[in-house]
């Protein structure tokens, strides 16, 4: 009787709190977004589902081993983004699929994506004037990077206890990319210039594939040493794609290892949003912050492209400073798409790209100076 | 601490400033090299040009550019490459050797092979080869 | 001199025990069958060859980490079953490899998933009138559920020293389902009852396919929390399968993260089959009590269906209840065979795939349940 | 100890009887759930029944359907489709945009396509676009 | 103001030393052999990347875990060579790629295997003799074998400090074979050997291709338990190969698993070429010496290869010994564009593979044989 | 301790002749047994030969072999087999199957049924089967 009783105390039913429960609702929530409206599906369905499984009441999968009993699945995948593993190597697939070839053929673009970034150290200010700490703060304006490795990298180092809230922002944002971003963009620029069609881009060539990411991550690395696990690992796989003599590891990179560790990087980063840090009003100024952080990023992004077409003389259409933010190629496409609303023949999304792949290494140089400033 | 004071309590200004500047430095600088880079890559060329091309280790087989519609010699030219691969070999390693040995126009006579049934599919792009078409 | 006495010493021949050249002889035997005879040779192969490389004398794959020597190579892979940490990633690939579509057509094949785990529980009772503590009679209990992981994930976390006993026997009575289940079904059925032919199954919505694995852990979740890793990860891989949205990670799970951790599981799982704890008696009494299992579980599942052939006036053909054991999708297609000895135009497949997908999540839900109550 | 006593003395029979009830009661709770679930979809099917179906965001290429055997005009119409495609590209990718632009019938047509040579395959499922088809 | 100065003092221009600078040149040397001659690029590229990240000044890729901060990505990778796990997985794949087809046909060219380790033991000697450690001397000796992974293993178990110069010595000489092996080759025959047309091979049969793996680890597993580690491997990657049920395994050990191992293999012995240990005598001494051990065992091997050339009858061309290094399979095409040479329509191709799989057995004993002597 | 010294000192002359006899020792051993392998094996086969060979478990299509061009046929004979495949299949998949049940010409009819449109590729190796080949 009293083993019975035991029994049924074991249960999750009778161990339920609203707050497993509420947790459990977000966590369907997040999955509902994510298949029925594809928000980022790739991510938010593994993080979704991950933060529905550690949020059941009793839920064995994050806990510490403990007596000799050994922790929880989740508990041992996190270790890799605890010991900042996942996020470089994820990184290592984005340089095998990505092409730096329109911002080699345009390298002013590079500016673009600087400008981007004033979002992420604006938000930053925003953070602390919410009482946040330095170091939450910077895990807070980085989401405004628009990246979501990058963010969980810099979160899972200097505010683990946001990974949660922080990753759900960055990835909810960068899905909802086409609606944060035109408006901002509209409102910001003249028909006249979103009406520029832009000069054909130079043609890239192979030597100058293969240098770029070996310049990049000269020029980055002695700059700022604590962006070289990111900047390092992009930069690896972009050559692996470039130098001609590695596919192997270039189709590894990009399939095989990158999808085995989106799927732990997923769960786990998910298994971090536990009720406790989650249920909290930080999680909502996060989300908030996050969305300021999109808007300033989009509109510097913007304002800096309205500033090189005045001093090109015109030449340069201001939409794709908005592609700056990175969310690549979200943000690419949808310079395109108001481009083509103000021009019809207007075609901007390769040159968007650019300012689009410069965003990337932007925004991981803005993690870096985090790291460098604030650990 | 909320606000200002909690912004310049933890240096924030100063923080975000430097930031910023640190973003613009870097990616200026970036901008910089990477926008010499193919000037610089025309200049080492010029400087370094070869006075010859060095032929490739592989003997180039030299044969009249057969007509690929005539797909019996297309088959007789390329039998000594596909004995060179496995029984069931990738199209793309017999592309790679067409054009190691210099053959003529390899897109066009493998796709005449493929149509005349020489190279047969087994999917997944692996291909084997059946010398004889008469069957 | 001294020198060679001594290399001639630390060679293998000069330290040979019996017990070790037995073992080699045993392992060499399992090879054999995995290879000539096709027992579930992507997992037999393996832990054969695993289980020769540990007892090679002075084999040094399994030694551990001592006096800053690092430990075997098998040492180290095998923390992964020690942590839990395999088998559910395993189940992570059967989820996206199974269509669970014939269940949801006909969910109350569930009842036959249920039953045939009666034998399971019995074989509990019989392992401890043999003397084996609770904790090693549920290992060799669920031997019964005629599923590689989840014997493996509860033996590995209950009684990992019977760890090579146990899976050796789970994976050869998997193998030999189309020789022991079918005297027992047609034993226990009628010629009439055989030839059932059964109602056309009710197509099946993306929906309802998308909802499946959500319900079903939430369910099980809230219901036994022991159960979520397994249950878990075969209701994540399963939601990538069907969701529509996450193909890549789908593929992934079923191909190159379900290759790489089968290669290591079967290893590691063969090396924990030393000697000490192979060749004792309690190793046959295992091989005697898994065999129990499966025949009480085939029986089981049998007796059900003919509870359901009664109850629906006849429609439901019972013989689909052996496949409540999961062995996937052998016992399924055991049922296909015994069906169309009775009745040649009979098609039993489709209708036994329900009951056996069933018996997954019904020896997951068992295992929960000892580890709920034993541990 | 052995027999019945091991088995008393370890709650063997409470702890059987538990776990065969435990995975009834879940499984029949899971059965109860699932037969309903159809039923439940369809109610909300009802309730929920939107107006008009959203259109994509990807434009409609609006063609006269063209007869899939005229080869060229097939090409012509998938031209710009392959174009946004990478120069070497997986057939799937081709019938994703075709659908995507709702193109009619894009089976039959891109088979022509192959068949005729404007699609030419690479192995592994690639192809390779060679727009005139005059060689 | 302190603050600046700070952070300019925490860029790596500032902290830039000319031991890192020349670490830092040297590496985008190797790095140019690798992409632009095509030195072994699959593992030259990710070695010399891997050696130029962490050589940044201040570089954080290597750092150990500190005060609660995690360690660097390259440190925690890393744990996979210091552990010995990815040097026996590598067998694994190569296991499954190698076809010992040939080797079985013409059992008897397993002795130039064995012949070409001679040069392993001189180079150890020589080792010695500049006053290196014996457990120093044994890795430096290995580079003979022209084996990577047998080097790497090796080198991470008797003198990890030594990796970074070992294995670039070990994959520039591998990827240089066609320039050292042609004139030892010619020095030590007459035309009249190479020119020598050998006698087709034999069929071999399935059966005996799944028992020749079993056969090898049998014998030398109780011969010499210390090389069971990376020969248990390698056949068990040749069984999944040839045993024709596990054609899933064999996939994934070629292919998924090796390539992510190749890639954090290759960025972990690079990053284990500090300044420190690399810029250092031993560094030029070690690759003098492995020149000098590449030499020898290609000597030994063609002087084996002529002695079998009289006891034959002139049946066996001498030069496929020169294949018994290893080196697979450049130093196979060696012989056979060598033996063209002497005569235009001999086709030495299949011959020389023998010896040259018969290679990789060998210098993984000789690793073996070091372990057991040595440590 | 350098030279000579160096090497005595270690015994290294000991460890280097121990070393190469080592291998030799083993690789000799080798030698010796896998070349008795085939030999041991035809023994072994001679003492074990079969009286019959056990059939496949799976029945055997017994049909008039078809002229592997008549595609109408050929079709015919192939749907039972490709329903037995999920709608997307690997050709590879096709060839086992149809060696399983013993057709005849197996590779030659695929071809047939691919050129004439019956087997229609979607890339990667994949078909679906269309099965009138009247569009
Ligand atoms: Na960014
Ligand atoms: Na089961
Ligand atoms: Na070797």
């Amino acid at each position: 009787m009293e083993m019975i009783l035991e029994i049924i105390e074991s249960t999750g039913f009778a161990n339920a709190s609203v707050s497993s429960l509420v947790m459990m609702a977000i966590a369907l929530f997040l999955l509902y977004l994510g298949i029925a409206k594809r928000y980022e599906p790739l991510l938010l369905v593994p993080i979704s589902f991950g933060m529905l499984l550690v949020n059941f009441p009793l839920s064995p999968l994050m806990l510490s081993p403990d007596n000799g009993q050994p922790g929880g699945l989740l508990y041992y995948l996190y270790m890799g983004i605890e010991l900042g593993i996942y996020p470089p190597l994820i990184f290592l697939g984005i340089g095998a699929l990505t092409d730096f070839g329109p911002l080699i053929s345009n390298p002013k673009t590079l500016l673009l994506g600087a400008a981007a970034q004033v979002g992420i150290f604006i938000t930053f200010l925003g953070a602390l004037a919410f009482g946040f700490s330095p170091q939450e703060a910077g895990a807070i304006g980085i989401i405004g990077g628009a990246d979501g490795p990058t963010a969980i990298y810099l979160t899972s180092m200097m505010a683990p206890h946001l990974l949660g809230a922080v990753s759900v922002a960055a990835y909810s944002y960068m899905a909802l990319v086409p609606i944060i971003q035109p408006p901002i963009m509209r409102a910001l620029t003249t028909k006249k210039e979103r009406a520029v069609v832009m000069e054909e881009l130079r043609e890239v060539s192979k030597t100058e594939k293969i240098l770029f990411p070996i310049v990049v991550i000269l020029i980055t690395g002695l700059f700022l040493p604590a962006a070289l696990p990111l900047l390092g690992m992009l930069m690896l796989g972009n050559l692996f794609r470039e130098c001609g003599v590695t596919d192997r590891l270039s189709k590894a990179s990009q399939n095989e290892l990158n999808n085995i560790i989106v799927i732990f990087l997923g769960l786990t980063v998910g298994a971090k949003a536990s009720a406790e840090y989650f249920l909290t009003i930080q999680t909502i100024q996060i989300i908030v912050l996050g969305l300021v952080a999109f808007a300033i990023g989009t509109a510097s992004g913007v304002l800096m492209g309205k500033l090189m077409y005045k001093l090109t003389g015109g030449k340069v259409n201001p939409l794709i400073g908005a592609a700056g933010v990175s969310a690549v190629p979200m943000a690419a496409r949808v310079c395109q798409t108001v481009g083509r609303e103000a021009n019809p023949s207007n075609f901007l999304l390769m040159y968007a790209m650019g300012p689009n792949v410069a965003g990337v290494i932007g925004s991981a140089i803005a993690a870096g100076i985090f790291l460098a400033l604030l650990n | 601490m909320y606000g200002f004071d909690a912004i310049s309590a933890n240096n924030g200004w100063f923080i975000a400033a430097t930031g910023v500047s640190m973003v613009f430095i870097g990616l200026i600088v970036l901008t910089l090299i990477i926008s010499q880079l193919h000037n610089v890559l025309a200049l080492m060329e010029k400087l370094t040009a070869k006075p010859e091309v060095i032929p490739e280790t592989k003997p180039t087989i030299r044969v009249p550019p057969p007509d690929p519609s005539d797909v019996e010699t297309t088959a007789r030219v390329f039998t000594p490459l596909i004995e060179e691969l496995p029984s069931e070999f990738q199209l793309s390693e017999l592309y790679a050797l067409a054009k190691e040995y210099h053959l003529p126009h390899p897109h066009l006579s493998i796709r005449c092979l493929i149509e005349n049934g020489t190279l047969q599919p087994l999917g997944e792009g692996v291909f084997i080869f059946i010398p004889s078409c008469e069957e």
